[in-house]
Order: C-alpha cells, then structure tokens, then sequence
C-alpha cells in the first residue's frame, strides 16, 4: 500500500501448504478461531513434493523474511510418496543455505495433518517468534525490490 | 490480457467483521487486469452466485476471484456458477480470507491488510490461468471389498442387490470375521451367530458375489473406476470342488496342537482346519507350518481318510488378477496387546483375561463349552471383576487415546448374562464413565445395575496381583467413597482398546489411501464424507475408520455400498484435469520424473519434435493424464522444467509468491 | 506462604512439567498408591486441588510428607498427569519457602516416620538420577 | 601416447569407428582442444597430455546423434559421467566405443600461472609417458621448474581412483593421486559463523561473471535448455544484476545436479573467476552421504538417485540446524 | 614527466579518492579485476592482465535504464541518472585503451549512447605500460604498442618508482591534484625510453606478436562466411559466455524487464553472441546452430566491425579469450586455421 509508516519491523512469510492435510489443518485453525500473526500468508499446492527449491529461493529473492513447507505427516501423503521427495529435496536446500550462510530458522519444514489445526497454529506462532528474533531477511534478498 | 472480476464475501459478519470488504474491492480494482469487484454478503447464495454470473456476461470476464471461505468449502460451487454462466471452472480462483484471515485475526486493519494481499496471490494466480477441460475414464462395473466381516459382508450385499458384481477379499479360511467369534449382541441379547449365519450363507449364494476365502491384495494399481488388482488366492490344499465338508479330515488329523485363532489361544485345533463350525466356505485349509506332512513329509492322513479326494499337496498359491471400478475396506479390527499392561499381570495368570476371551468362553462352542469356569483350574468363579478402559483413552504412549466406544455395552453384557446364569457368582466393574449413548443403550446398562445387580464402582483398578492360593488381589479406587479397595477375585476381565487390524498399513499404502496416526483410516471429510476416503474410489466400512459397534457398522456398511454404487452406475468418469504435462521441446527424456512418479504415469516415447527448425527424434516423457493425479513430484524432479502441472504452474505460483511479497 | 495461589499452583505446574488439566479423574493413581491410607489428600484428589488452586491446603496436607515418591501412579497414569510429580513440586515449594533450597536438618526427625522410608531422599535420588 | 595413436589408427581403418573423439594439439604448450579425427591425416595432431583435463563425456551427447561409432578417450574420472549421462538416456552405449586412457592427474596451468611463471615457451614433464615428479618450463625469462603436484588440478588431489567405470578397452596406466581429503574444505566451512560462511561466498560469488562457462562444461548439466535460459520460472537472467542473482544461479544449479554430480571438478577447472563451485557439489555429495547413505554418481548405474529415492526414516529437515 | 615511489602509492590512491571514484585491478578472492579502491585495499599493479578487462568502468556488466513504477493502475518513468560522478581508471593497458577506442566507436557514433557518453565524459584514464607482456599477447597485430600507451596520463613501472605522464587536459588536472606526492623526474625520459625498449624487445620474442592478418577484411566476407573450416573449428565450443565477457571490445546487450513487485526495472546486461538466445526475436533466432554463433563472433571482430569503421578489427590482442577459454578455443587457433589453409592452397597451386 502506498503510504505505509516506517513502523517497526513486519516480517513477510510465505507458509506452503499441501492441499490435502497442512491446508486443511490451517482451515481448522481458522474455524477453532487458533490465532497467529497476519504476517503468514499462505499458498496452496497439491503436495509439498511440489514445492520446487526455486519457489522458496524465488520467496526470499522478492523479499520473504522466512518460508515454511507444510505437508502430510510421512506415511499419510496423499499421493503416498510425494512428502518423502519433499523432505529430502528440503533437507538438502536447507542444509546448502545454511552452509552459504543464510541463519538457519529463516526456513522450516512441519508437517501438519488435517486434523491439527493446534499444531499449525502453534507452529506459525513458533516459526513468526523466530523469523522476528532473526530480523529481516537481508542475506537472500535482491535489494531491487526494496524500491 | 484478463479480464478478472474479483468477488468479496461477508459471509454475514463471519468475514465482514475482521475485514473491511470494502477496502478489498477497492484495492483489488488497482490490481493490473481487474476490471470489476464488488462485494456481497453471502456469495456461496444464489443470489450471491447470480451476481457472479451476471458479472461474467456483462463484463465478459475471462477469470475470476471469489474471495471467501476456504476453497476446500466452496470451490466447487463457484467453480459451477461460472461454469453455468460460460466461464471455463478452472478459471476461478479462491482467496481464502475467511479460515485463513477473518477468523484468525482479531485487528481489522491487519486483517484487512492480509485479505488484499491474499486477493492480490488470486488474481496474480488467475492471471496466468488457462482453461482446462477435464478427460474422461471408464468405469469398470465391479467393486471389491477388503475383510469379510460383517461390514465387508453387508457391504457387498448392498452392492450386488443393486445389480453389480462385487468380490469379497478376505484373509482367513471363513468369512465372518470377529462378530462369528461373538456370543451374545447387546442391547438385545441375540445371538450373534444366529443373526450372522443368514448373512453368511445369503453372500455365499448370491450370484454377483464372489468370494475370495484364505486370500490377500498383493498389488493394486489404476484408479477410480479403472482399479486393477492381484488377489493371491493362498493354497489351502483342499481342492474346494471336490470337498464336501464333511469334516473327517480334521477329526483325524494327527496334529491338534495349534492353538485356535478363531478362540484366541484358548485352545487347540487340528492342522487341517475350518475355524469354526458354520464357516463358509466349509472347507478347511491345511494349516502348512503345523502340518506333518508338510513339515516332516510323512502322515498323509487326511488324503487317506477324505472320500471325496480333495486334499491337493501340491497346490500353490495363485495370483488372480481381476479389474474394479470401485474399492471398499473393511478390514475391521483387533484387540491391542498388553505387554505393557503389567499392573494387570494379564500375562502372568491366565485367569486375567481380555473381553473377547469371555466371549469365547461364554460360547457353547468355545473351549470350555459355554461354561463360565477359571481357565488355570477349572474351578467356576465366585467373585469376578470387570476393568474398563484398558489401553483405551491413554495419552502415554501404552494404549490409544481414543476411546473404543464398544466396551461399556459388552461390560454391561457380559455382566449381565453372568449374573443371570450363574446368580451366586458376584461381578464388580471398575470404570471411570459409563458411555451409553444409543437407543435402548442407558436403559440396559441401568437394567445391569437395577435388575441383576452388578456392582459398578467408579475409579480404576491400579494392580492386579496374582496370590499364592491362585485368587487374584485387585487394588482399586473408589472416587465416590473415597477409599481404596483390595479385594480377592477369582477371575478379572480386562475390557481391552480395540485397534485397527494391522494388515491396514500395507493395504492402505497400496490404496494410496491416508492413514491416521492410529491406522484408522481417515475419511474425505469427518462429517460431510464419513465412508469415503480421501482417495477417489475407495470407501471405507466398518472399525477400519474408527470404533463403532455391529448397528453402526452395518448402517457404515450400508453407506459405503451406496457411495460404490454411486459410482459404478456412472458410465464415465471425468478426471482432474490438473494434471503434468511435459513440454518436448525442454524434455531431455531423462527419466528422472518417471522414476519419482507414485501411479507410474510417466512413459517415455521417441517422438519427432520440431525445434525452432531443427526437426529430430527425441526420447520425451509422455504423461498418461487419466494416472495422473496431479501431486508434481515430477515438476521438481525435472531440472529443465519441462514437466510443469496445469493449474499449478511454475508461474502460477511464482505469481503468487512474487504477489505476497511485494 | 505470601504468594498468592494462583502463582503458586503455575509454579507446581511449572516444577513438575504437568498439565493437571489432563487428568480424566479415574482413580488409578489413588488406587496404586501404597501410601493411600495414610494420606489426607489422596493423589487424585491432589490433583484436583492443584486444578483449583487450592495450593494451601496442599502444603499444609500430609500428604506432602507421606508420599514415598515411589512414583507408582507416574508409571501409570493413563493421561500423563503424574501426581507423585506433583505432590514433589509441591514439596519442594515448601521447602524454597523455608528461604533455602533444603530442609533444616533438626527438621527431618520430626517428620521420619520409623514405618516409611525417608522419602526426600528416595526423591531427591530419583530427581538427580540420571 | 603412440600405443593410443596407433591403436586409435587401427580402429579407424578397420571401420569399427567413423571418427574419434580426443585432444588437439594446441598452439601454446598448454591448450590442447577437444576434437574430433575422422581420418588418419588428422591423427598426427592428436594429443594426450597432462593438460588433457577437459571431461569428453559430455560430447558423446552430440556423438551419440552422429552416424556411426565415436571413439572416445575417457579418463577414469571421465567414466563416472559417461555413466550417469548413460543412466539418464542422454548417450548411447551402442554409438560410443570407449578406450580408457591412462591418468597420473591433469595439470592447472592456471596453478603454474600462479607461481610467476610467464612468457611459457615451452613445458616438458607433463607427457604422460614417464611419471615426472616435476615440470620444466622454458620461458622467455628463462627456465623455470615446479613440482607436479603443484601444478595438479584441485579435482587430482581428492582423485576417485584409478579404475575406469566404463570401457571397452584400456591403454596407459592410471595412478590414484589422491593426498587431500575431499570434504576437508567443506568441513571448514561448515564449521564457520554465519557470517564467516555467508562473507566467504558473497566474496567469492562477487566474482561471478555469468558466462554459464561451469554450466555448459558440466556434464550433468545435459538439459536441452537451461531452466535459466527458458521463461518458465521468470528466472531468465544474462547477467548478474543483484548480488541475490548469483547465489541462486550457483544453488539452484548445484541442486539440480544433487545426486546426479559425479564430483568431475569440470566446474571449477573452467571457471574463469576461479571460484570453487566444486564446494556446492561437494557439499550436496557429503548431505547425501551423511544422511541417506554413501553414494557415487555415476558408479552404478542402476542404483536409485538419492533424490529421486527415499527411506521411511529419512532425516528430517530439521536436522539442519539440529546439527549445529 | 612526475615519479612516485611505490610504497607512496596508497597516499595518491587515497588522494585521488578524496573526490573521484577510482577503479583499480584489486585482488578479490584470488582474481585481480578492476573495482573501486577503499581503504585498505591493495592494488595488484603487478598483474599483467585482470580477468574482465575494465571496460566495466564504461560499460557496467548490467545497468539500470529506467524504472516504471506502479501505483495502482497508474504507471509513472523514472529516468535513470547518467553519471556525474568524476572516475579514475587507473593500471589500464595499451590494449584495455584500444578496447575504449572500439566502445567509442560504437557507442559514440550516431545515436549516441548517452549512458557510456557520461562515463567517458566523467572518467580519466591513467594507463601501465606492461612491464612483462606473456605469450597470450598479440597486441602488436594490431598495431598497439604496449610500451607505449596513449591515455589521459601514462605510466610506467620501474624498479620501485611510477613514472607518471599526463598526456591530456584531463591528465593535467589530476597530475595537479596529486602534484605534492609526486616529484619532478629528472633525466625520466631515458629511463622510460630503456624501459620501452626492454618492453619492445619482450614483445618480439612473444609467439603471438607475428601473427598474420592477411585476408582478414571487408573483401573477403563471402569467401570467409562459406567456409567449411568454421564446421570443423566451432566443435570444441561449450557455448558458453566466457570470452564474450572477458573481452575489452565485445559490446553486445541485452535490455530486460526486472520486475520489482512495485514496477518495473528496464535494464541493459551484456549478452554473449554464443549463447542460444542472442538476438532471440518473435519469430526464434536468425542463427540456430552453434557453428553460426562461432562464426558470427569472429566474423564480426575480423571482418564485419572493420568493413564499418574504416579498417579497425574490434579484437586489441589482448589474449584474455586465449587464456580463459574453457575448451581452449580462441581467436588465435581461428586466425592460424585460415592462414594455414591458404598457405596450403597456395601450395596446391
């Protein structure tokens, strides 16, 4: 929005969520009225294992002070598999950004079943805390967005 | 270009009253394609659909965003309004302000805030959509179902009286399942073998049912309404042709030390063997790793003795390979093991036992002929003590943290037909509520209390300990009274957690059916969808989704056949249409993505390609769209970005990301 | 005791790790315990109390003194809540009150009972244990 | 190198080969080029020699497309792509004939370089005949001398042996060169601060030119198009205009070849800024390792890909920052 | 003629940053390349050659043109801001120098590129004679005489002294700038002179220096585009970008879109002829094959840039391509290929 006060320091997440448990998991969230902060905003996606690396890179690139990868519990994918894919691929991508020195936190993976909206809730609660004791996001960012 | 309209719902002041709707509608206006937006108060209404349809004709709309409850709610309504006013479904797209923005968030402005800026991911999603047009599959007009149980029976009952062929998959010798173990049925009283026999024989004769006995899923592949499935048919080495269940063979049989399934170890069996007299089919298996044929190469008895000739050696398990339309699982339950109950030394006497050890006992054809008699001595009890929830509502990691629904009712059972057969003998039930919810359900348990005078104690039992005379000295509470009682039983019955059987892991892996942190099998929707899974195509009937008892899982069963049904009466099927597809001109034809598809997809074709002029041959990935369904594991195993998924684009959400951040 | 309650039962929870909410009021716990007769609170009810706040009863209870931190009803409480951790934290309360993290000496004979073992010690083994 | 010539010569002229794929002698002492010789004249310009470092594997994708059978001359290292290459369809077995050519490390004249040695007029030492302990560099200044090993590329010292993975014949000997531990480097890294790691790669990542030279050297970088060069992530860039630019480029390339590198060194060998992109690779190579079992690219080519494969148990992403 | 002694270098580096940016080969990561000098920094005037020529310091790897920016449905351009700040290049090369020369060209024909206009306008040029030229030299083809380079001011290196020379208006100002760091050289002439010719005498024993460019121009554009040597010299090439971007005289760019979420960045980056999407246009790319990508890099610096500026070949013999090319490919094996080629027919006949 055009005039926005330079207040204090408002993180941008971007939470992935599997359409089939973590998403549906945020929607009980939503409807047992479990609060965490307006700074998570969430994208749809089948499965986590179509979470593409380049998505999360492309989040920090325009400016996301932390991404979160939730999907199905392993073992409860829906497509069966895609979640094992998923969790190797981020174990590797966060392992790589740790080691170019992004602060570890920045992104997380959890898994949320339908069923647990308390756990989505308490996680976007636990993964916001953390992004805000990191501060902004300034190691993987392309400073032309900030214009 | 788009043309988008964006539509804000109040969903009455469940939205309006954390977002300000107005401010959405105004800012989505600013949004590059947008030319129309407006809000209403409940879109999801006729009304609220008409408008969108109107707005559609009028500003000849090419996309739409529905900002409004969670898609998992109403995308499909939305998706047929615009369909119904010529927009093409997949060009809708949900913003989802209500379980992810009103209702979460308590400050208007930051709610608001992230409402434009969830419309502005919608409209920057369905800025790159392109119409999708569903394909079509056929239907195979047959459905199997997993467990012959009672669910699994009643279930394809329903399905045959309604005109369709349907297989009966089931593990065991007999079909039956756990109800043929029982001996009384609460809350009336019947016999449970009198009221089941009747469905046995009914499933057995009927002429669109099929029976598979003593056999097991090993592999299932396909989808809904194309399933394709091996049944290995295991040997029995009977010949079931010939066998005319006259039962020679079992009395002959030379080895009678296995203990009996169908009793639950409480006796013995022959190696050749029907699990109990009213089996269907009637026709025993021989029991390879106890035969002595088998084991040892000599005895042969009964070949010698059967005149009919039926016993075949030299069978061998058979795979049957078989298509279906539709699956049902009903593979039932098991009690849980006790090992880690130790306080209730179930393991140290055998005169503790589980619930469905007593059924077996009080059955005149259990192994002590229906006489109610303490398992170590013989002796007939006097004092005999009930324990209710043994591994059921436990949040340690020993029993299961549900409650398994059934045990109230078959304590108050069990209490009953003790108290009414044997009137000297006195029975104490230790629980910590009594839940009688169900019609004439509160008025047996009362009937337990009032007429045959069982004594209900509430509080739990913390230790049974086995005495040096062979009583058993039970320590428990008493809440009410507030005092702790010690007291001498002759046998103690554990009202054991019911569990899902086992084999449900492997068969739901197979299914790509989910799974809940129990292993009851999770339905598409715990009230909307209660017997289908979230998998297209497989339906769920009986304890394999959660406790009930026979009524419950017969009316489940019932369900279930009508869901099957529903779908075997479709002549076609339209399928997801979001589903991969490769580009062959960035395809390297490496079989990376092939090799991370769960429905093997993915094929791969020499196909000529034409390459900015440069015309070859190219080995590219093909997606079989009707296998496809759409989870994008390939997309990011491909390194070229070749494989891409229609309505979830590399784009699409990158034009998400791109508009949350900004 | 100068706290008020409210804070004193936080610091129970907080001590003991237990979320007495979770109790479902079986009973298994009063009817495991060996101590069972000689207590005034009995564990469930410990329980209850710790819910309510009723955190001066408690240190004024026995009970306190009487539990031989055996720990049985930890072992199998169905729910988790664990009294005897408990009925511990709230002795140790008692004891920080006292200004020092340990009871005085010349206090112990008084509360020895010749029949019981010397339970702080049993349960200062087990909390160091490890 | 005349039992290769001449055994190259022969399968020229007996027509089990249409051309053959080996070294060019170059203009300078130093740069031997990747070529191919259809006939026997061609053949007195064909070279092998310490400096014969580039990787051919990567050709035999254009070859395989070729009528008739190339002959190509592998180096053990060179085999372990050939091999993935061959596992992703990317090579035909049938249109390559491999002679495995005997290695004792390929040299760096970017190392010699190093040293102030210039104006190189001519080197000897570095013919693969004799195992020379040292290189003699005339030089318009004068002569100069440098130790093998010193001059051995990076990817020579953590050598993967000296076995061949693929071939149909072998000529020459190989040695194993190995004297440097392969992830010590990785490790050192790891244990960095933060800010050590991240100052550590913007310095050296600053230095990125964007010339796509470790991508198109690479072999398992065998896309048709680059998903850098095609618009579908909106991630087409020619250049880096941001620092942010860069380090996706780097990750985003070093993931895509996860499981699939072979570790050939080809990245870092050609790099004109010198940055070590081997230590994306290696870092991945020792990931994968460490968490889902030892594993080699290009060794057994039937084996799953670690990221197109998984266990039950794998570790969580967690572990990450569990690990410290 | 001035001299310094070069342990008073980093005053005159700190001196002429007082009020100018100044771009000097430094030492990053083990890679010497042209950047701005800060404090602290050391120059590496001892490296013969840094692996990007300095033509950043006129012509930026990437540089912003102009930003939309979006409010709403409005769109409003901001111009990009043309350098104002005063620049010093300093330790360029005669080559580095011919390279600005073939920029100029281009870039300061008709239209006039105003961006680079700026950056030529606001920056002085201190050049380095090379002290030791390698045998990846070939300047001299060209006619450049590395012992000698013509800028605003010329340097030389000598034993531990800068021998400094302002050649220019642009010279003399900086020269007055720094005039108290440097002294009066007396009797300099002649040792620049004995060190002009030890430098002549390098470059003649150089392989590179002799090398012919007979045939190479305007005329022989048919005959040199139909060769069927270019089938056979292009196999090696990895396409990739390396000597495009190593290059002092390569000029091509490519102008792109960076979308910052509040608008739009348009800006210029180098392209590279090699790569497949080089002059992509609607209708796909006017040359598909590698080969004809080869082709086109050569053909432009032998014989398409001097048919249009009056014989000058945009390639100074700098001998970076030679040096960094992956595949060991370069402008020289090309130039030798068709000489050999010719020599051979010649027999022939």
């Amino acid at each position: 929005m055009s005039i926005e006060k330079n207040e204090e320091f408002r993180p941008k997440i971007v939470a992935f969520c599997c359409n089939w448990c973590s998403y549906a998991g945020a929607d009980l969230a939503g409807s047992s009225r479990l609060t965490y902060p307006a700074d998570v905003k969430i994208i749809r996606v089948p499965c986590s294992c179509r979470v593409n690396p380049m998505f999360i890179l492309r989040a920090f690139e325009k400016g996301a002070d932390g991404v979160i990868m939730c999907g199905c519990h392993p073992g409860d994918c829906h497509y069966s598999t895609g979640n094992y894919y998923a969790r190797r691929r981020m174990t590797l991508l966060f392992s790589m950004l740790d080691f170019i020195g992004v602060e570890n936190g920045r992104t997380r993976v959890e898994w949320v079943s339908a069923a647990e909206g308390v756990k989505f809730s308490a996680t976007m609660n636990e993964f916001v805390e953390k992004i805000y004791s990191l501060g902004k996001n300034v190691r993987l960012e392309d400073l032309r967005c900030r214009s | 270009m788009q043309r988008i309209g964006v539509f804000v719902c109040h969903c009455g002041s469940n939205i309006a009253a954390t977002v300000d709707v107005k401010k959405v509608v105004e800012m989505a206006l600013l949004e590059p394609g947008v030319v129309h937006a407006e809000d209403y108060q409940y879109m999801c209404s006729e009304a609220g659909q008409a408008k969108i349809a109107a707005a559609i004709r009028e500003k000849h709309l090419t996309g739409i965003v529905v900002c409004s409850c969670s898609p998992r709610m109403h995308e499909t309504t939305f998706r047929k309004a615009a369909e119904r006013a010529g927009l093409n479904p997949y060009m809708v797209e949900i913003a989802n302000i209500r379980e992810h923005c009103s209702w979460i968030h308590k400050d208007m402005e930051e709610a608001t805030k992230k409402a434009v800026i969830l419309a502005r991911a919608a409209i920057a999603k369905v800025n790159l959509n392109t119409p999708l047009k569903p394909g079509e599959s056929r239907v195979t007009k047959r459905a199997l179902v997993i467990g012959g149980g009672i669910a699994g029976i009643q279930t394809a009952l329903d399905i045959a009286d309604a005109g369709y062929e349907v297989d009966i998959v089931e593990k065991t010798p007999s079909i039956g399942g756990r109800m043929s173990q029982l001996d009384k049925t609460f809350p009336t009283l019947d016999c449970s073998a009198c009221i089941l026999t009747p469905k046995m024989v009914e499933a057995a004769a009927h002429e669109k049912i099929k029976i598979y006995t003593y056999s097991e899923v090993e592999k299932v592949s396909g989808f809904v309404g194309d399933f394709t499935v091996d049944i290995r048919k295991k040997a029995r080495s009977v010949d079931m042709d010939k066998c005319t269940g006259c039962g020679v063979c079992q009395e002959k049989c030379p080895s009678r030390k296995t203990p009996s399934e169908f009793n639950r170890g409480l006796n013995t069996r022959s190696a050749i063997y029907t699990p109990f007299a009213q089996a269907i089919p009637n026709v025993p298996v021989i029991d390879r790793e106890h035969c002595i044929k088998f084991q040892t190469g000599k005895c042969g008895v009964c070949a010698k003795v059967c005149q009919a000739g039926a016993i075949d050696y030299g069978q061998k398990d058979e795979i049957v390979t078989e298509k279906y339309g539709a699956i049902v699982v009903a593979t039932g339950f098991d009690t849980i093991k006790l090992d880690n109950y130790d306080e209730y030394a179930y393991s140290q006497s055998k005169d503790v036992i589980t619930s469905l050890e007593l059924e077996r006992i009080m059955n005149a054809a259990g192994p002590t002929k229906g006489h109610l008699e303490r398992l170590s001595d013989g002796k007939a009890p006097k004092e005999m003590v009930f324990i209710q929830c043994v591994g059921s509502r436990c949040s340690d990691n020993r029993g299961k943290s549900y409650c398994s629904k059934i045990c109230c009712m078959y304590t108050a059972k069990h209490a009953m037909l003790i108290r009414d057969k044997y009137p000297d003998v006195n029975v104490t039930v230790f629980y910590i509520d009594v839940r009688t919810p169900g019609k004439n359900f509160d008025e047996f348990y009362r009937r337990a209390v009032e007429q045959y005078g069982v004594n209900y104690i509430k509080g739990q039992v913390g230790k049974v300990a086995p005495q040096p005379d062979g009583r058993l000295l039970v320590q428990a509470s008493d809440l009410l009274d507030n005092r702790q009682i010690k007291m001498e039983a002759d046998m103690v019955v554990l009202a054991t957690a019911i569990e899902p059987n086992p084999d449900v892991r492997k068969i739901a892996t197979m299914l790509t059916a989910s799974i809940d942190t129990n292993n009851f099998l999770t339905e598409a929707h715990a009230k909307l969808r209660p017997v289908e899974s979230p998998t297209a195509g497989i339906f769920l009937s009986g304890v394999c989704q959660g406790p009930k008892d026979i009524p419950e899982t017969v009316e489940q069963a019932g369900a279930a056949a009508v869901k099957a049904i529903g779908l075997l009466a479709k002549d076609k099927l339209l399928t997801n249409p979001c589903t991969a597809q490769s580009d062959i001109l960035l395809c390297n034809g490496c079989s990376t993505c092939a090799n991370v598809c769960p429905y093997g997809a993915i094929t791969y074709e020499d196909k000529e390609v034409n390459d900015h002029g440069i015309r070859e041959t190219r080995r590219v990935a093909v997606v079989n769209s009707a296998l496809c369904q759409g989870c994008g594991a390939c997309t990011v195993a491909c390194p070229s970005g070749a494989m891409d998924l229609q309505g979830f684009s590399n784009r699409q959400i990158i034009a998400e990301v791109d508009a949350i951040c900004r | 005791m100068n706290k008020p309650a409210k804070k004193q039962a936080e610091l129970i929870r907080e001590i003991s790790g237990v979320n007495p909410l979770k109790c479902m009021k079986c009973g298994k716990c009063s009817a495991t315990c060996p101590s069972y007769d000689e207590m005034d609170i009995k564990p469930h009810q410990f329980v209850s109390y710790v819910q309510n706040e009723n955190i001066e009863a408690l240190v004024q209870s026995k009970t306190l003194w009487k539990c031989l931190s055996c720990f049985a009803c930890v072992e199998r409480c169905p729910r988790d809540v664990r009294p005897g951790k408990l009925i511990d934290a709230a002795r140790q309360i008692v004891v920080r009150e006292r200004g020092a993290d340990y009871l005085s000496p010349d206090e112990i004979p008084e509360l020895l009972d010749p029949e019981l073992p010397q339970q702080l010690l049993v349960s200062a083994f087990r909390r160091y244990r490890r | 190198m005349q039992k290769l010539i001449d055994r190259i010569r022969e399968l020229l002229a007996d027509g089990t080969v249409a051309r053959v794929l080996g070294w060019r002698t170059g203009d300078l002492p130093y740069n031997p080029e990747p070529a191919y010789f259809e006939c026997e004249e061609e053949l007195q310009d064909f070279v092998y020699n310490g400096f014969c470092g580039a990787n051919l594997s990567k050709y035999m994708i254009e070859a395989s497309r070729l009528e008739g059978k190339t002959l190509v001359c592998l180096k053990p290292c060179d085999t372990y792509s050939f091999n993935q290459l061959l596992k992703e369809h990317r090579v035909d077995r049938e249109k390559a004939y491999i002679i495995g050519v005997g290695c004792k490390g390929k040299l760096d004249i970017e190392k010699i370089k190093k040293q102030g040695i210039k104006g190189i007029e001519s080197i000897s030492g570095a013919e693969i005949e004799e195992a020379a302990e040292s290189l003699t560099i005339q030089t318009i200044y004068g002569e100069k001398t440098c130790a093998y090993k010193d001059a051995m590329l990076e990817r020579c010292h953590v050598c993967k042996g000296k076995e061949h993975q693929i071939y149909d014949e072998l000529i020459g000997d190989s040695s194993d060169t190995t004297d440097a531990d392969r992830f010590a480097q990785v490790r050192r890294i790891e244990a960095m601060s933060p800010q050590e790691k991240f100052a550590f790669f913007q310095n050296e990542l600053s230095k990125c030119i964007r010339c796509n030279a470790c991508r198109n050297v690479c072999p398992a970088c065998s896309c048709r198009k680059c998903v850098f060069d095609s618009t579908k992530f909106d991630s087409s860039q020619k250049a880096n205009a941001d620092s942010f630019e860069e380090k996706m480029f780097h990750i985003i390339r070093a993931f895509h070849v996860a499981g699939r590198c072979t570790d050939c060194g080809e990245c870092s060998r050609v790099c004109p800024q010198g940055i070590p992109l081997h230590l994306f690779n290696r870092k991945f190579i020792k990931d994968i390792n460490e968490l889902y079992g030892e594993y080699q690219a290009g060794e057994d080519i039937t084996a799953d890909t670690p990221l197109t494969h998984f266990t039950f148990g794998d570790a969580e992403p967690s572990i990450v920052g569990e690990r410290g | 003629m001035y001299k310094i002694a070069r342990e008073k270098m980093p005053q005159l580096y700190r001196r002429i940053a007082e009020n100018k940016e100044l771009y000097l080969p430094l030492e990053i990561g083990g890679q010497a390349n042209f950047a701005v000098w800060e404090e602290g920094d050391t120059a590496a005037l001892d490296v013969l050659k840094t692996v990007k020529s300095p033509k950043d310091a006129f012509f930026p790897q990437s540089e912003n043109l102009y930003t939309c920016k979006r409010d709403g449905k409005k769109l409003s351009i901001e111009p990009q801001a043309l350098k104002e700040q005063e620049f010093v290049v300093f330790g360029m090369k005669a080559c580095d120098l011919q390279g600005v020369q073939v920029l100029d060209k281009v870039f300061l024909a008709d239209p006039v590129d105003s961006f680079y206009a700026a950056r030529r306008e606001h920056g002085t040029i201190v050049a380095l004679a090379c002290h030791e030229p390698e045998e990846t030299c070939f300047c001299k083809v060209f006619g450049i005489d590395c012992a000698d380079p013509a800028a605003d001011v010329a340097c030389w290196m000598i034993a531990d002294e800068l021998f400094w020379k302002p050649l220019t208006g642009k010279g003399e100002a900086l020269t007055a700038q720094v005039c108290d760091l440097l002294t009066e050289a007396e009797g300099a002439e002649e040792t620049v002179e004995a060190e002009k010719e030890n430098i002549r005498r390098i470059v003649e024993k150089l392989p590179y220096m002799h090398l012919s460019l007979d045939g190479w121009n305007a005329d022989a554009q048919k005959e040199k585009f139909d060769s069927p040597l270019w089938e056979e010299l292009y196999k090696p090439c990895l396409a990739c970008g390396t000597c495009t971007f190593v290059c002092p005289t390569c000029q091509c760019y490519d102008i792109k879109d960076y979308d910052t979420g509040h608008g739009v960045m348009r800006y210029r980056c180098w392209d590279s002829c090699m790569y497949s999407d080089f002059t992509m246009m609607a209708h796909g790319n006017n040359r598909t094959s590698q080969m004809q990508r080869f082709r086109q890099r050569f053909m432009h610096k032998l014989v398409y840039f001097p048919a249009n500026n009056n014989g000058c070949y945009s390639c100074v013999g700098c001998g970076r391509c030679v040096e960094k090319c992956p595949a060991s490919l370069n402008i020289v094996k090309v130039i030798k290929k068709f000489s050999e080629e010719k020599a051979a027919g010649g027999e022939q006949q």
